[in-house]
């Protein structure tokens, strides 16, 4: 179970982390660091390491816990809170950014062993022993870190699992389909922003006033879309036949102001001739 | 752990080769190229171009009745489905139609009543911004597009409405909105007839500060 | 134009559904169910969802000893390569397979087994802080997603796995997800009898609870 503990961290250390870099150091990790707590020259490196490694201050006291062979339900608190110490000091003293967890459980650990130091209760269970929360989270944990690795075990796609790959014959691919609109919908669109909008209302529901906004969009569009070399179009090819007399005075209307505000312009090149309207500037 | 030791032998019988072939056309996600098969695939193996050919071929076979055939195009072999099933298997890849959003089609209507109309403009009547998504989306369904710039500062696009806006939801003219409206609304708000001449000139008057460029 | 015909007809043999079936399948681009073969495929036709599992599970047994296979997984059936090809296979790919840090992966595991669960709830089994990418990671493959809020100070989101999830690793249901190892085996004493939640028992009891969702 120690051997194993240790393997696993091992392995999932080498391929777990995705962005960690090969350090000339890996062969150490975990081994030659925690072999003799005692010893108190670690190299610097070897500290990040054991950040790196571990997934928080749970994860680092299961592991040394395991290392020690010590039983999790009989958890020897003085003895872990002091290795714990050992490398938290280090950590502290080499001004290596700890994250806080770290420190909060060094702080947990020196509460459990002081309560441990008080005179015992007569009635002992669980709940009496500081310890027990303790032990119920490193147990928990360890549960959810196992299972993790034997998700990472499973087979997967992109490593374990290959997909095929048909397309249809000739490749033929579906236009993609565009958005349904219902003209309901837009007109209560109109509705909303009309009602929100209150000068929209009076200027806006005149249809001469539509039409010949829109004719004028519509004139501008069709004289951008000449040539430079052929900048002309004809006065009468803006007029549609099919409109009737009102179509005619609208797009009358709107050559008019187009002409007024100095958007287009109309010239005949010869006496009687076609008028020819083309954009101005 | 026998598929390691197959290679190490350097041997393949075509009961080995076979699924091997098939799998690596089924997985390759472009044609495969015999070529390719060689250098990757069989890399450790001395296998014929024949020998390749043969296999691919009792592959085509086996493929015959099924829903797939395997092909051979330009840059290697694939598997496809009959042509037959292209009909229904089209209904696959059907998309559900995307709805569009409310500030969308309220952009769109303001586009429509109120052209040449700059995104500043429209903005200012909605009391929202308005994201060019949305722009972009009725720009790439040909319903809107820019038909010139106002000559003010930064020159903001001026939009307007194309025919197939019109054509999309059957009118024939812009000034049927309104009245589809009117019709549809309950509401018998009194409409203001006093003032057409007025409203019809400050839009014009409006017109007047825009100047189109080209 | 044969197939159209046979559309109108509303009636398709067993040979004819096979092909069909295999084809859609193949080249669906992802998982497909019997529900999807049935609405969007086969939606001409009036066939049982028993009728198209038989003629699955025929498919199934045809791919037997090929070089690929038909599994079914969470969302619906798929083709795959049988895995004995992998390592050849693998050749043809130039991109490695992620590898997932134990963070991600503990985290992931934390949602699978608890779901709905919080960020803060998941921090607290931990015992440190779960970084806003992994979250992100989780969600952008499709893996995990919000599916409520819990009614606590702050209305934290609570997170549960989609199909996809299981998709990726080849599973059917949460159910298959590897058990979890009992409190009992990890230490020799037995577990206080008043803390059942991590039980292995009570793990599975609340996931059979759930559904996922899609």
């Amino acid at each position: 179970m120690n051997n194993n503990s240790i393997k696993h961290n091992q392995e999932i250390n080498e391929q777990g982390e995705m962005q960690q870099q090969v350090l000339p150091l890996a062969l150490i990790r975990g081994e030659a660091v925690i072999k003799k707590p005692q010893d108190l020259f670690i190299p610097p490196d070897a500290l990040e390491i054991i950040l790196d490694t571990f997934e928080g201050p749970l994860d680092f006291l299961l592991y040394l816990i395991r290392k020690q062979k010590f039983d999790i339900m009989d958890l020897p608190v003085a003895a872990i809170t002091e290795q714990y110490m050992v490398y938290v000091d280090l950590m502290k003293n080499i001004k290596l950014e700890l994250a806080a967890e770290y420190l909060v459980m060094a702080a947990i650990l020196a509460e459990i062993k002081s309560r441990l130091l008080l005179p015992k209760l007569v009635v002992e269970n669980d709940e009496d022993d500081p310890r027990a929360e303790l032990v119920r989270r490193l147990q928990e944990y360890e549960v959810f870190k196992n299972a993790a690795q034997e998700l990472d075990q499973l087979p997967r796609l992109e490593r374990d699992t290959i997909l095929t790959n048909v397309a249809l014959a000739d490749d033929f691919k579906q236009a993609r389909v565009m958005a349904d609109v219902d003209l309901a919908e837009l007109l209560s669109a109109l509705s909303d922003v009309m009602k929100r909008n209150a000068a929209f209302e009076h200027h806006h529901i005149q249809k001469e006033v539509l039409s010949t906004r829109e004719r004028m969009t519509f004139i501008l569009q069709k004289l951008k879309q000449t040539s430079s070399a052929q900048p002309f179009v004809e006065f009468s090819h803006l007029f549609g036949a099919d409109e009737g007399r009102k179509g005619v005075v609208v797009t009358f209307l709107a050559i008019l102001e187009l002409i007024k505000e100095s958007l287009i312009e109309c010239m005949q090149t010869k006496i009687y001739g076609q008028i020819q309207v083309r954009l101005k500037g | 752990m026998s598929d390691i030791e197959n290679i190490r032998k350097k041997t393949l019988t075509d009961a080995e080769l076979k699924p091997l072939l098939e799998a690596a056309v089924f997985v390759a996600g472009k044609p495969l190229s015999v070529a390719r098969m060689k250098e990757i695939l069989l890399a450790d193996y001395r296998l014929s171009t024949k020998r390749i050919k043969v296999i691919l071929n009792q592959l085509k076979e086996d493929y015959n009745d099924r829903g797939i055939e395997l092909v051979e195009v330009a840059s290697g072999y694939r598997f496809q489905a009959q042509t037959a099933h292209n009909e229904q298997l089209l209904a696959l890849f059907k998309e559900k139609a995307p709805r569009f959003s409310r500030a969308l089609l309220e952009t769109l209507v303001l586009i429509a009543y109120k052209q040449p109309i700059t995104r500043g403009e429209i903005e200012e009547i909605r009391g929202v911004a308005v994201s060019s998504y949305i722009i972009k989306t009725l720009q790439e369904r040909g319903w809107v597009k820019v038909i010139g710039h106002k000559e003010v500062p930064g020159r903001p696009s001026l939009y307007g409405t194309n025919k197939e806006f019109l054509d999309y939801f059957s009118l024939t003219s812009l000034s049927q909105l309104p009245q589809l409206m009117a019709v549809t609304e309950l509401s018998d708000e009194p409409k203001p007839s006093n003032e057409p001449q007025t409203s019809k000139g400050s839009e014009l008057a409006k017109i007047a500060e825009l100047s189109v460029s080209h």
